[in-house]
């Protein structure tokens, strides 16, 4: 099954980036299709390249990235909500890529199911 | 429809304005900090056991574990992993996040 | 705003397809940002054509509130953009009444018509929906 | 003590938790999302009227504006911007801020 | 993590003032991250010799619940911490009678000894300190 | 009366950087002195310099570095919320500094009152 991702909060902050991978991942082991990711309102944080949380921490960006990395996963930040928290192309982690929100409507249309995570 | 719920019942509204909510066909998961709601012995512990009379109620394990609440849940709701919670949104047509 | 209707890995295309999507608002507006920018993913599904509905229950009612003055908080009012929705044919947007008795309000009190919804007509929109988005 | 609520009672339990947490010298200010704990007409009113019986109510203005409310303030709630809202933290000893 | 205990503009020596400091506590663990970086402020306070109490009421007693095990989630369990805190001094741990009870939790349920508070005690704390942080 | 503020939350997503400005603004307008502002949890993003809200919107990142330039208000980003983020001094805005906690400790300490925004 193709399953698109909804993820509305920053990282660390609010579980929901946590829960979101770890279902994107559980997803992906059990054979479904990630339609996207996309990334929304705080949720654009979890593409933020500085990132460096504490060394017996998870890295929940490095841990997105890998999974575009590994499984070709389309990890989309949309722009305007990009713009606004200051996430450009400079500070974009490799493995994610800016775009409109179209992306999401696409998502909701393409995927048969769109999994909202967030607050 | 599988209705997700991530909102202690006890700090947010959600709890008590999703099972209105419901209708045949219909089921809950509730995750996060959501899971407070899936507990004996609360303020929210009837109204959780009444939605539980016509509609089934899932929690997400590793969250029950992770607050050191394994033991008091309530006889009925479900417990399911990551792997689990996959399944059910393949089960349920659609997927509502009660934010 | 990039307005990106293609994009990297498309696999089939969206045209033709009309499924119905739901917007869920449950939130105030301006003690959050989740109104405004859900609002701003509603403007840009109205390009895709697809059938959309708007559904205001619990605090979210309180988006579409009339006399709505926010010069001293900074901030941009945006309820009047609810007005142009019916510009991008967006024209279904539904209020649950038990909410609306909560807060004591009246459908004169939005700046939009509405529908008024009971919870049992509300939870039968909800199971009715393609895909349900909610911020 | 001056304490500060801004969640909306019909989303969180902020403003149900604070009164009961009320002492002789306390006063509660409404602000952001808060003010809509200080509407007549609403599932909350009877509680802020009972507290406004004890303990001064201050609501931020430019919040209850914003969300075009100004019409429905319940009687004796003390309206405040900015400038009053500075006043009333220097006027207590300390501030909670109940978040 | 960088100790600052010097910054600019200092214009008057911290050491010597003693100001009661409490630490409300209202939210859940893991859910979101205050209750963690919460108690990553009271840790650095230890050093500064100032009089500490922690307050738990509402959601924020869920924060020393015994048993808690994160590993599923991949979160970092930091519930020992607070058995730490007797380390530093910090002693002063208050929780509310009311929230326990509504949540059916007995004090055998803490993962460290703290002190129940009725709601009034609750009050009166909150009223008597100097300096009031939530987060 | 010497005035410190604590910032809990980001910049557009929750109002309580909005209202901490704002109030700071007034306080300084009233002739009081503020001691310090500190920036923690998704607090810290309110320094960051690629910020660029849409052009009819307030542009709260600068709105408190000219606070700094103005009135030698002392903005403090906490170094621990700072880094989970991916907030370094390569995407700080001028007029803030990244200091450790024990800033927020010592605001407490020195400032007549300590005022508390968030979520």
């Amino acid at each position: 099954m193709k399953l698109g991702i909804l993820v509305n909060e920053g990282p660390y902050t609010h579980q929901a980036s946590d829960t979101a991978y770890l279902f994107t991942k559980a997803a992906i082991e059990k054979g479904h299709k990630i339609q996207r990711v996309f990334f929304y309102h705080d949720g654009v944080y979890n593409s933020n390249r500085l990132t460096e949380p504490p060394q017996d921490d998870r890295h929940i960006v490095n841990r997105w990235a890998k999974l575009a990395k590994d499984h070709h996963v389309d990890l989309v930040v949309c722009v305007a909500a990009a713009l606004r928290r200051g996430i450009k192309d400079e500070n974009l982690q490799e493995g994610f890529r800016i775009s409109g929100l179209g992306q999401l409507v696409e998502s909701g249309i393409q995927a048969d199911r769109l999994v909202v995570f967030g607050d | 429809m599988l209705h997700t719920v991530n909102k202690s019942p006890t700090e947010r509204n959600t709890l008590e304005s999703c099972p209105k909510h419901l209708k045949k066909g219909g089921a809950v998961l509730l995750m996060e900090d959501g899971v407070y709601g899936a507990l004996k012995g609360t303020a929210s512990t009837k109204l959780v056991e009444q939605a539980l009379k016509n509609y089934p109620i899932y929690a997400l394990y590793p969250d029950i574990e992770a607050r050191g609440v394994q033991d008091r849940v309530i006889n009925g709701i479900k417990l399911v992993d990551y792997s689990g919670f996959v399944d059910l949104v393949v089960e349920y047509p659609t997927v509502q996040a009660w934010l | 705003m990039t307005e990106a209707t293609g994009g990297i890995e498309m696999d089939e295309n969206t045209s033709g397809k009309v499924k119905k999507f739901l917007y869920v608002n449950r939130k105030a507006p301006y003690g959050t940002i989740y109104a405004l920018e859900s609002l701003e993913v509603v403007l840009i599904a109205a390009a895709f054509d697809q059938d959309v509905s708007l559904a205001f229950l619990d605090d979210g009612i309180y988006q579409i509130m009339k006399g709505q003055h926010t010069k001293a908080i900074d901030v941009k009012n945006f309820s009047p953009t609810f007005r142009a929705l019916e510009g991008y044919d967006i024209e279904k947007l539904y209020v649950e009444k038990e909410s609306m008795e909560a807060r004591g309000l009246k459908e004169e009190d939005f700046i939009v018509p509405v529908k008024v919804l009971s919870t049992a007509e509300m939870a039968e929109l909800m199971q009715t929906q393609d895909v349900v988005l909610s911020f």
